[in-house]
C-alpha cells in the first residue's frame, strides 16, 4: 500500500518489535495435584475421569477410572470418599459428589457390559495371590493388565472378602458385587475357591508361582475375656454378618445387644432390626465424638430405630439378660469404671471388638516381620521375604476397602517390577492445587445434589439398597461442579486476558502455549487461571 | 568531563540512579548533568539515563556517544540491544547480575577494558535485602564509586539520604554500603 | 450469555434434565467454555477474533486499557464484518500502538489531536455517508481525551446523534503524560497534580463528572458502562450498539498498574473490585432512560478495594483508615441505591 | 542557593518566588513537571494565597488565566507543542488584550506526525500573535527569564513565553542557583494591572474594534513591543546586578570579536556550538557564536552591529516554515540587509523532532558554509537516500498524498534509523 512515509504505518509492523525481553517472570502452564487425587487411597486420578464425566464421555471416564480401581460400582457404595473430605469445592459451596458420579459410571457400566481391554503382551510369569478381598481382586486385576498370570487362591466359598462377609447387603448388593468380580475373571484372572493356603512356601512351589501377594483380610474376631454363663448367647460379630450370606440367616432372638464402636457394630445392629429384632442396642466404652465409625452411617442406623448406650462396658452374661457398667472419660480421654451397674435384658449379645489376621500361613516364611498382628511391609508392599508382598487388613493400613484396592495396585505394580529384576519408581508428585491457588470468581454457585435414599418403613424391614444411584442428569450436573484443580480446562480465560495477545490456542484438546516473543510477563493469565494451571517462573537473567 | 550511560528498564529507577550520580558529584563541588533518554518509557520497556561529570561548566547538549563508564542495570537487556557501543578502551563497567561475566557471555569486552575496570555486584538481590525492592539504583552508586573512585562514598551516601528521606534512605544506603564493600574487595583481589 | 441459575434438589425429568444441563456451573463467568456450542462463546475466545490491536505495542505490564480496547474492537469487529474504521485520540492507547515505524492496529485507524476525536469520527462517517458505504465508525479515547479536553466535540457529536460509537477507555488520570489528574479521577486518589499531601492530600471529593450520566443527558440512542472484569457484558454491550444507528457511548473501566500503583498482575482483579464494591456501577441506557444494571456478585467494602493501589495508601498509613474511607464508601452506597445494584440480576 | 536539580523543578521554584497568584495546570510532556512542582508547593503551603486549577485543556488553561490576569491576579501556566496550538486562539487574545501573563513554553515539535521531542517549531508558529519570546540557553538562564519575565511583562502590560527546550533542558538535572525571596522581591514589585475588572471603578475589556481604530490598536501593539527592546537589557542588567552574575540581556556573543564566520543560533544548542567554536578555534578558524535570546522583539539593531564585521553568517534553527525556508534566517536576513558589507548568509534547519545535533555535524556544517556555500535551507544530516527514493516513488504513483511510505518498510528492515 502506498501512503506518507512515516505519519502512515502498514498493518502488522508492530510484530517487529518482540516486548518479550520485558519479562522478569515467565508463564508456565503446569499440572498441580489436585486435592480429590491426592486424598484417594486407591490413587484414582478423580480430576482426569470427571473431565471425562462432565463431557458426557462416560465409558472414556469409566476407563480413566478403571486404570487406577477396578472396583467402581463397590466404591460408590462403600467408600468413605476423603476425595469429597479434601475437595476445594468446599471453599465455594459444597465438595464435588465424587463417590456418587464414580458409582454412576460403575453402574453405567455393568449395565452396558463393558469390559476391560485385555493387556496385549503376556509376560509369562506366574502370581500368586492369597485371598479374593478388595486387596487380592485389585492386585490381580492390575497384574493380568500389566501381562502376568495371577492366581487367586481364596479360603471362603465366594469373593470379595469383607465386601461380601463384612458390608451388609443393604450397602453393597451381591449383584454389584458379583458383576465387577466378573469383569476381573474375563480379563483372564483364575479365582480357586474353598482354597485355604497352609504353606505359602509350599504353594508357591507347586504351583510355579514367580511371585505372592497376601491378602487373607482381618476376619479372627477379637475375643474379650467377659465372663459368661454357658446358656448366655455370645456371639461374634464377623460370624453372624458372614452367616447372613448362607442359607440358615443366625438366630439373635428379640433383643440384640452389640458390644463395639467401630462401622462392624452399626452393620451387625442394622442387620438384627432387618432380621426382626425389636430392640438393637449398640454399647460402646467411650463417646459419639470418640467411636470409629463414620457418623452418617450412625445417622443412618438411629433412624432405623437403632440405639445407643454411650460409655458402658459390659461386666458379664447371663441368659437374658446383661450387667453394664458406667464409665467416665478421664482428661486424657481414657474411660475409667464408675462402679455404677445396670442390667439389660438381651436374648443375644453380639462383639464386635475388631478383628485379626490369621497369619497361620506364613508359618516357616523366613525374613518376615510380624507387628501388632499385622506383617510389616516396605514401601514397596514387600514383607521381609523377598518375592512375597502382602497388604489390606494383614498388612498396616486404615482397614478400609479403598485402602484394601491402593494397596493392591501399589503391590501389583512393585511385583511387576519385581518380576523384570528392577525397582518400581512412583512417579514424582505435583505440587498440591491448594484452595488459595484458584481463582474461584469464575465458578457459579451450584448447590451440591444430595442422592436419594429409600423411605424409612422399607429400611428397616428389607435389605434392599439404602442410598439410590444419580440419575445422567444430575450425575453430568455433578461432574461439571467439579472445579478442575491444578489443570487446564481450556475454558480460554488465558487466551483472552492476555493484553498482548501472546497466547496461542492450539485447538479443542490441546489446549494453549504462550508466544514468549510476546509475553511481557505481566502475571494476569496466571491471576485469571481459574484452576491455578499457570505458576509465574523467574527468569534467568 | 567523565561521561558515564546506564541501562535498565523503565520502572526500575534508572533516571533517579543518574540523577543521585550527578548530586554526589555536586555534593564535591564539581559540576555535573543528567538526563534520560527521553522517550515515552513504559514500565519494563528498555531506557537509557545518562551522566556527565566536569570540573567547569557543562554546556554540552548531545547524547554521550562515547562514555567512559557503562553501567548495565538489568543484564535481559543484552539480548536486546548492543549496550556497550561507544565504551571507550580505558573506560569501565559495572554489571548488575549475581553471575559471572563468562556466564553473561561478556569475557571478550572484559578483556578489551584495563584490569579491575570491569566488575559485577548483585545490586538487585541487595536491594532486595535492605530494601525489599527490585529498585537496585542506589546499590549501583556504591559500586560506581568504589570502581572509578570519581566520587567519594560519602557524597553518594549524602546523595542517597537528599533523594529517599528517612527509613528507606537508609535502606538504601545500606545496599549501597554493601555494594560498595563488594567492589572494593573486588578491586583490591585484581590489584594483589 | 450462559447465566447461573439456582437448581432445585430432586431428579429432574429428562426435557427439564437438558435445560438444567445447559447452566454449566464450570466456567460460567470465563472467556470460553469447552462444553458450550462455539456460537455462545465469547469473540475473545475464538481462534478467529481479529486481534485488531495485535502483539508488540509497548503498553506497560498488565496494561487494562491495552485489554479493554482488544475486547471492544474485536466485539466491533465481529459486529461490523471487520467493516469498521477507528479514530482515535491522543493519550496513552494512541502512544504504545503506533511509536513509528511499528503500529499494532489492524483496521483502518486514524489519529489526528488529543481533543477532536468525535468530530474527526463525525467526518469519517460524513465521508461514508456521502460516498455510500457502509462502514461503521468507532472514535476512541482515555478519559482525559473524553472526558476533559474532548468533551465538548464528543457533545457536539451526541447532539448531532451522528453514527459514532465513542469508546471510553477510563483508566482514571492522564497516564501517558506521567499520571496526573483527570476529571475522571476518584476522590482522594494521589496523582502528580494532587499530590499526597497537605491537608487533603490526594484529589479533591468535588462534584464528580460522570460523563455517562451526561451522555445520557443527551438522549442518544445508547449509553452504557462496562468493565475488563467482565467480558461477556462489555461484548454484549459492543455488539448490542453495533446493532443501533446514531451516537452511542460506552465507557469501560480500565486499571492502570503505574498509575494506580498495583502489580501488573491485578489488572483484572482491581477492575473487579471496582465494580463488586459499587464504586464504578455498570449500567446500561437508550435513549436518556437507564434500562439495566449489572448486579453486584459478592459485594465488598470499598476499602477492600483501595487497600490494593498505592494511589490510596495515604488513606491507610498508621494502620488506622483515613476518615474519607467512609466517605468514599458513602458514594458506593449511594451507586447502589441509584441504580439498584445489590439483589437479583433479572434475565437479561 | 546552589543546587542540583531538575531544570523543570528548578524554573517551579523561581516562579513560585514571582508570587503568582492563580497557577493554571494540565499536562503536556515537557512541561508537566513545572506544573506538578508548583503543584507540591502550593499543596504543602509553602506557596501561599495562591490558587492551584487543574483544567480540562490547554485552551482552558490560558483563557483561566487570561480571567485572572483581568481581574488583578499575577497568573501564570506552562503548555507546549500541541498545547499551544490548541490554546491558539487565546494566545492571540491575551496579547490583544495587553494581559501580562507569563507561560512557560516546553518547546516540543508540532504534529503531525505527533512528536514528543524537541524543536522550536511551536514558539515559531505564535511568533506574530504579540508576545514577547525569549528563548533560554541554559536551565540557569530559564530560572531567571522568569523571574525578568513577570517584572517585563507587568511593565509593558504584555503577555511573555519563556522558552525552555523541551527534555535537554526541562528534564536535565543540573547545577541551578535559585535566587532567594528577597533577591526576587528587590526585583519584582506586586502586580499593578493597567486595566482591571474592579467593581468600584467598572470597564468593559475587550470591545469590538472595527476599522476606525483597529490599525492604531496594531500599531500600538507593535510599538509596546518594541519598548523591549529597551526594557529587556535594562531589566536584565538590574537582575544581573541582584543575583551577581550576566543573565538575560535581548542576545549573547562568544568569540565573535576577530570573527569571519558568525553562528546565529537559540536555546540550549548554544552550548554545543560554544564547544565546537573552541574546537575551531583551536585549529585556527575565526568563528563565533551569537546566541539570540530576545526573538520577539526581534532585535534587528543589535543583530546589525554584532554580524558587521562578519564574512560569513550561519544561522541554525530548529524549525522549518514550509514553503519558504528557515524563519529566523529570513529575520536575520532583515537585520543584515542596511550593513556596507553585507556577510553572505546561510541557514540550517537541525535537531527536527528531537533529532540530536552532535558536534561533528555542526563543524561540518559550518566549514562547508565558507567552502561551498549552499542555497536556500539546508536540512542537518538528513537521510538523502530516504527522501531521495520517496520523491522518486512519489513521481512514479498518481496518488501522490503527501510523502510516500514504504520507505519506512527498507528502513525498518535495515533498520537505518536515525540514531536518536
Amino acid at each position: 500500500m502506498d501512503h506518507d512515509f512515516a505519519v502512515t504505518l502498514d498493518v502488522g509492523s508492530s510484530l517487529a518489535n518482540h516486548t518479550g525481553s520485558w519479562r522478569t517472570f515467565r508463564p508456565e502452564y503446569v499440572h498441580r495435584l489436585p486435592p480429590c487425587n491426592h486424598a484417594c487411597p486407591a490413587g484414582e486420578d478423580i480430576q482426569g475421569w470427571l473431565s471425562l464425566a462432565e463431557a458426557g464421555d462416560y465409558e472414556g471416564a469409566w476407563r480413566a477410572l478403571t486404570r487406577n480401581n477396578p472396583l467402581p460400582a463397590v466404591m460408590g457404595r462403600v467408600c468413605y470418599h476423603p476425595c469429597e473430605t479434601a475437595c476445594n469445592r468446599a471453599g465455594i459451596d459444597a465438595s464435588v459428589g465424587i463417590n456418587s458420579v464414580e458409582r454412576f459410571l460403575g453402574d453405567m457400566a455393568i449395565a452396558k457390559g463393558w469390559a476391560f481391554a485385555p493387556p496385549t503382551a503376556k509376560s509369562g510369569k506366574k502370581v500368586l495371590v492369597v485371598g479374593a478381598g478388595p486387596a487380592g481382586l485389585s492386585a490381580a486385576y492390575h497384574l493380568a493388565m500389566l501381562g502376568h498370570s495371577p492366581t487367586i487362591k481364596e479360603a471362603g466359598p465366594a469373593p470379595g472378602g469383607m465386601m461380601r462377609f463384612g458390608i451388609p447387603k443393604y450397602r453393597l448388593p451381591r449383584e454389584t458385587l458379583d458383576a465387577e468380580v466378573a469383569r476381573i475373571v474375563a480379563l483372564g484372572v483364575a479365582i480357586e475357591y474353598d482354597c485355604k493356603v497352609s504353606d505359602l512356601r509350599a504353594t508357591m512351589r507347586e504351583g510355579g508361582f514367580d511371585a505372592a501377594f497376601l491378602a487373607v483380610g482381618a476376619h479372627i474376631a477379637k475375643r474379650a475375656y467377659i465372663p459368661a454363663g454357658e446358656a448366655a448367647k455370645v456371639l461374634d460379630a464377623v460370624q453372624v454378618l458372614a452367616s447372613m450370606e448362607g442359607e440358615d440367616r443366625p438366630l439373635l432372638g428379640r433383643r440384640v445387644v452389640v458390644y463395639g464402636g467401630g462401622n462392624t457394630a452399626l452393620d451387625v445392629a442394622r442387620t438384627a432390626k432387618r432380621l426382626g429384632a425389636e430392640e438393637a442396642i449398640i454399647v460402646y466404652r467411650r463417646t459419639r465424638e470418640k467411636m470409629p465409625a463414620h457418623d452418617f452411617e450412625l445417622e443412618e442406623a438411629l433412624e432405623e430405630g437403632v440405639m445407643m448406650k454411650w460409655l458402658s462396658t459390659i461386666k458379664n452374661v447371663e441368659a437374658g439378660s446383661l450387667t453394664v457398667e458406667k464409665m467416665v472419660l478421664d482428661e486424657k480421654g481414657f474411660p475409667q469404671p464408675t462402679g455404677e451397674l445396670e442390667t439389660l435384658e438381651a436374648d443375644s449379645v453380639v462383639l464386635a471388638l475388631g478383628q485379626d489376621v490369621d497369619l497361620s500361613l506364613l508359618n516357616g516364611v523366613e525374613g518376615l516381620k510380624i507387628e501388632k498382628g499385622v506383617v510389616q511391609v516396605g514401601a514397596n508392599m514387600m514383607t521381609g521375604a523377598a518375592g512375597v508382598f502382602a497388604g489390606g487388613d494383614m498388612a498396616p493400613s486404615e482397614r478400609t476397602v479403598t485402602v484394601a484396592v491402593g494397596h493392591g495396585k501399589k503391590a501389583a505394580r512393585n511385583i511387576d517390577a519385581f518380576l523384570r529384576g528392577e525397582v518400581y519408581a512412583p512417579a514424582p508428585k505435583h505440587e498440591l492445587a491448594s484452595f488459595e491457588k484458584l481463582n474461584a470468581w469464575y465458578y457459579g454457585e451450584a448447590p451440591k445434589t444430595v442422592r436419594p435414599t429409600l423411605e424409612l418403613a422399607r429400611r428397616s424391614s428389607t435389605f434392599e439398597e439404602v442410598v439410590a444411584g444419580l440419575d445422567e442428569s444430575n450425575a453430568l450436573y455433578e461432574a461439571r461442579r467439579c472445579l478442575s484443580c491444578g489443570n487446564c480446562f481450556e475454558c480460554d480465560n488465558c487466551y483472552g486476558v492476555c493484553p498482548d495477545n501472546a497466547v496461542i490456542k492450539l485447538g479443542p484438546g490441546n489446549g494453549f502455549k504462550f508466544n514468549y516473543d510476546f509475553c511481557k510477563g505481566c502475571g494476569v493469565c496466571a491471576s485469571e487461571c481459574p484452576c491455578g494451571a499457570i505458576r509465574m517462573e523467574p527468569e534467568e537473567i | 568531563m567523565f561521561q558515564v550511560r546506564i541501562h535498565g528498564r523503565g520502572g526500575q529507577g534508572v533516571v533517579t540512579g543518574a540523577e543521585m550520580l550527578s548530586v554526589a558529584a555536586f555534593i564535591e563541588g564539581r559540576h555535573a548533568q543528567a538526563f534520560p533518554s527521553f522517550g515515552s518509557e513504559r514500565m519494563g520497556a528498555p531506557v537509557i539515563a545518562f551522566c556527565r561529570i566536569a570540573d567547569r561548566e557543562i554546556r554540552l547538549r548531545e547524547p554521550v556517544q562515547d562514555p567512559d563508564c557503562l553501567v548495565l542495570q538489568d543484564p535481559t537487556l543484552l539480548k536486546v540491544m548492543d549496550v556497550f557501543s561507544g565504551l571507550r578502551e580505558n573506560g569501565f563497567l559495572l554489571v548488575n547480575t549475581n553471575k559471572t561475566f563468562d556466564d553473561l557471555h561478556l569475557g571478550a569486552i572484559v578483556e578489551k577494558l584495563p584490569a579491575g575496570h570491569a566488575v559485577i555486584v548483585p545490586a538487585t538481590d541487595l536491594a532486595l535485602k535492605h530494601v525489599k525492592r527490585a529498585a537496585p539504583n542506589a546499590a549501583l552508586l556504591g559500586a560506581f564509586a568504589a570502581l572509578t573512585g570519581l566520587v567519594h562514598f560519602d557524597s553518594v551516601k549524602r546523595a542517597i539520604a537528599e533523594t529517599f528521606p528517612g527509613r528507606i534512605g537508609e535502606a538504601n544506603i545500606a545496599a549501597a554500603q554493601d555494594a560498595y564493600d563488594l567492589v572494593m574487595a573486588q578491586e583490591r583481589a585484581t590489584a594483589a | 450469555m450462559t447465566d447461573v441459575q439456582m437448581t432445585d434438589v430432586p431428579a429432574l425429568a429428562p426435557d427439564e434434565a437438558q435445560q438444567k444441563l445447559k447452566f454449566y456451573q464450570k466456567g460460567t463467568f470465563t472467556v470460553g467454555n469447552r462444553l458450550i456450542s462455539e456460537g455462545e462463546r465469547s469473540v475473545q475466545a475464538s481462534q478467529a477474533r481479529s486481534n485488531a490491536l495485535t502483539s508488540g505495542h509497548r503498553a506497560c505490564q498488565g496494561c487494562g486499557e491495552a485489554l479493554g480496547a482488544r475486547y471492544a474492537i474485536d466485539a466491533a469487529m465481529r459486529a461490523s464484518g471487520n467493516d469498521l474504521i477507528a479514530v482515535n485520540a491522543t493519550g496513552c492507547l494512541e502512544v504504545f500502538t503506533t511509536p513509528y515505524p511499528e503500529t499494532s492496529w489492524q483496521l483502518p485507524w486514524l489519529h489526528s489531536l488529543f481533543g477532536n476525536a468525535a468530530a474527526v469520527a463525525t467526518g469519517v462517517a460524513a465521508a461514508m455517508r456521502v460516498k455510500g458505504k457502509k462502514t461503521r465508525v468507532i472514535a476512541q479515547g482515555g478519559d482525559g481525551g473524553t472526558t476533559d479536553i474532548g468533551f465538548q466535540c464528543l457533545s457536539g457529536m451526541f447532539e448531532r446523534n451522528d453514527d459514532v460509537l465513542y469508546i471510553c477507555y477510563d483508566n482514571e488520570g492522564y497516564m501517558n503524560t506521567g499520571v496526573q489528574r483527570s476529571s475522571a479521577t476518584p476522590p482522594a486518589a494521589r496523582t502528580a497534580t494532587t499530590p499526597a499531601l497537605g491537608p487533603e492530600p490526594g484529589n479533591v471529593f468535588g462534584t464528580g463528572k460522570f460523563v455517562p450520566k451526561i451522555a445520557v443527558a443527551h438522549n442518544i440512542p445508547y449509553v452504557a458502562t462496562a468493565t475488563v472484569a467482565d467480558l461477556h457484558d462489555l461484548e454484549r454491550k459492543v455488539v448490542k450498539a453495533m446493532a443501533i444507528h446514531g451516537a452511542r457511548y460506552i465507557q469501560i473501566n480500565v486499571p492502570c498498574p503505574l498509575g494506580w500503583g498495583a502489580p501488573s498482575c491485578d489488572t483484572i482483579k482491581l477492575a473487579r473490585f471496582a465494580v463488586e464494591c459499587g464504586l464504578y456501577p455498570i449500567f446500561e441506557a437508550e435513549h436518556g432512560r437507564v434500562t439495566h444494571a449489572r448486579k453486584i456478585r459478592k459485594q465488598i467494602p470499598v476499602r477492600e478495594y483501595l487497600k490494593l493501589q498505592k494511589r490510596y495508601a495515604h488513606l491507610f498509613r498508621g494502620g488506622v483508615d483515613d476518615p474519607r474511607v467512609a466517605r468514599i464508601q458513602a458514594i458506593c452506597d449511594a451507586h447502589i441505591a441509584e441504580y439498584g445494584l445489590l439483589g437479583d440480576d433479572e434475565e437479561v | 542557593m546552589l543546587k542540583q536539580i531538575e531544570g523543570s523543578h528548578a524554573m517551579a521554584e523561581a516562579i513560585a518566588l514571582c508570587r503568582p497568584e492563580v497557577i493554571c495546570a494540565y499536562p503536556i510532556t515537557p512541561q508537566t513537571h513545572i506544573v506538578e512542582g508548583l503543584g507540591e508547593l502550593v499543596k504543602s503551603g509553602e506557596l501561599e494565597n495562591c490558587e492551584f486549577i487543574n483544567v480540562e485543556s490547554e485552551f482552558a488553561a490560558l483563557s483561566v488565566a487570561i480571567g485572572a490576569s483581568a481581574a488583578g491576579a499575577r497568573a501564570y501556566t506552562a503548555t507546549a507543542s500541541q498545547g499551544l496550538l490548541f490554546m491558539a486562539e487565546a494566545v492571540y487574545n491575551a496579547a490583544g488584550l495587553g494581559l501580562p501573563i507569563v507561560m512557560t513554553l516546553g518547546n516540543r515539535a508540532i504534529g503531525a506526525p505527533i512528536n514528543i521531542w524537541n524543536d522550536h517549531s511551536d514558539a515559531m508558529s505564535m511568533r506574530d500573535a504579540g508576545w514577547i519570546q525569549l528563548f533560554a540557553e541554559t536551565n540557569q538562564e530559564a530560572v531567571d527569564l522568569h523571574i525578568l519575565a513577570f517584572r517585563l511583562a507587568e511593565e509593558l502590560s504584555m503577555p511573555v513565553m519563556v522558552c525552555v527546550d523541551g527534555f535537554i533542558l526541562t528534564h536535565a538535572f543540573e547545577r541551578i542557583d535559585i535566587p532567594e525571596q528577597a533577591q526576587v522581591d528587590a526585583f519584582l514589585p506586586p502586580y499593578d494591572p493597567v486595566q482591571v475588572l474592579d467593581p468600584e471603578n467598572p470597564a468593559s475589556i475587550g470591545a469590538m474594534v472595527g476599522p476606525e481604530a483597529f490599525t492604531e490598536v496594531r500599531f500600538l501593539a507593535h510599538y509596546k513591543q518594541r519598548q523591549a527592546l529597551r526594557l529587556i537589557p535594562a531589566f536584565s542588567a538590574e537582575l544581573g546586578k541582584i543575583f551577581g552574575r550576566a543573565t538575560g540581556g535581548l542576545l549573547r556573543t562568544y568569540r565573535i570579536e576577530d570573527a569571519e564566520t558568525v553562528v546565529v543560533a537559540m536555546g540550549s544548542i548554544c552550548g554545543t556550538i560554544k564547544d565546537t567554536v573552541d574546537e575551531m578555534r583551536e585549529d585556527g578558524v575565526k568563528i563565533g557564536v551569537v546566541c539570540l535570546v530576545s526573538f520577539r522583539p526581534f532585535p534587528v539593531e543589535a543583530l546589525g552591529e554584532v554580524l558587521a564585521e562578519a564574512k560569513d553568517v550561519v544561522v541554525v534553527e530548529k524549525s522549518i516554515a514550509v514553503g519558504v525556508g528557515g524563519a529566523l534566517a529570513d529575520n536575520i536576513e532583515g537585520a543584515l540587509r542596511n550593513l556596507e558589507k553585507r556577510p553572505r548568509l546561510h541557514s540550517a534547519i537541525a535537531g527536527l523532532g528531537g533529532r540530536p545535533i552532535p558536534r561533528d555535524s555542526l563543524r561540518r556544517l559550518f566549514e562547508t558554509a565558507v567552502t561551498d556555500p549552499w542555497e536556500g535551507p539546508h536540512f542537518l544530516d538528513l537521510n538523502d537516500r530516504v527522501v531521495g527514493r520517496e520523491i522518486h516513488r512519489v513521481r512514479k504513483v498518481r496518488r501522490s498524498g503527501s510523502t510516500a511510505e514504504n520507505i519506512l518498510r527498507q528502513l525498518a528492515l535495515t533498520s537505518q534509523l536515525p540514531q536518536d
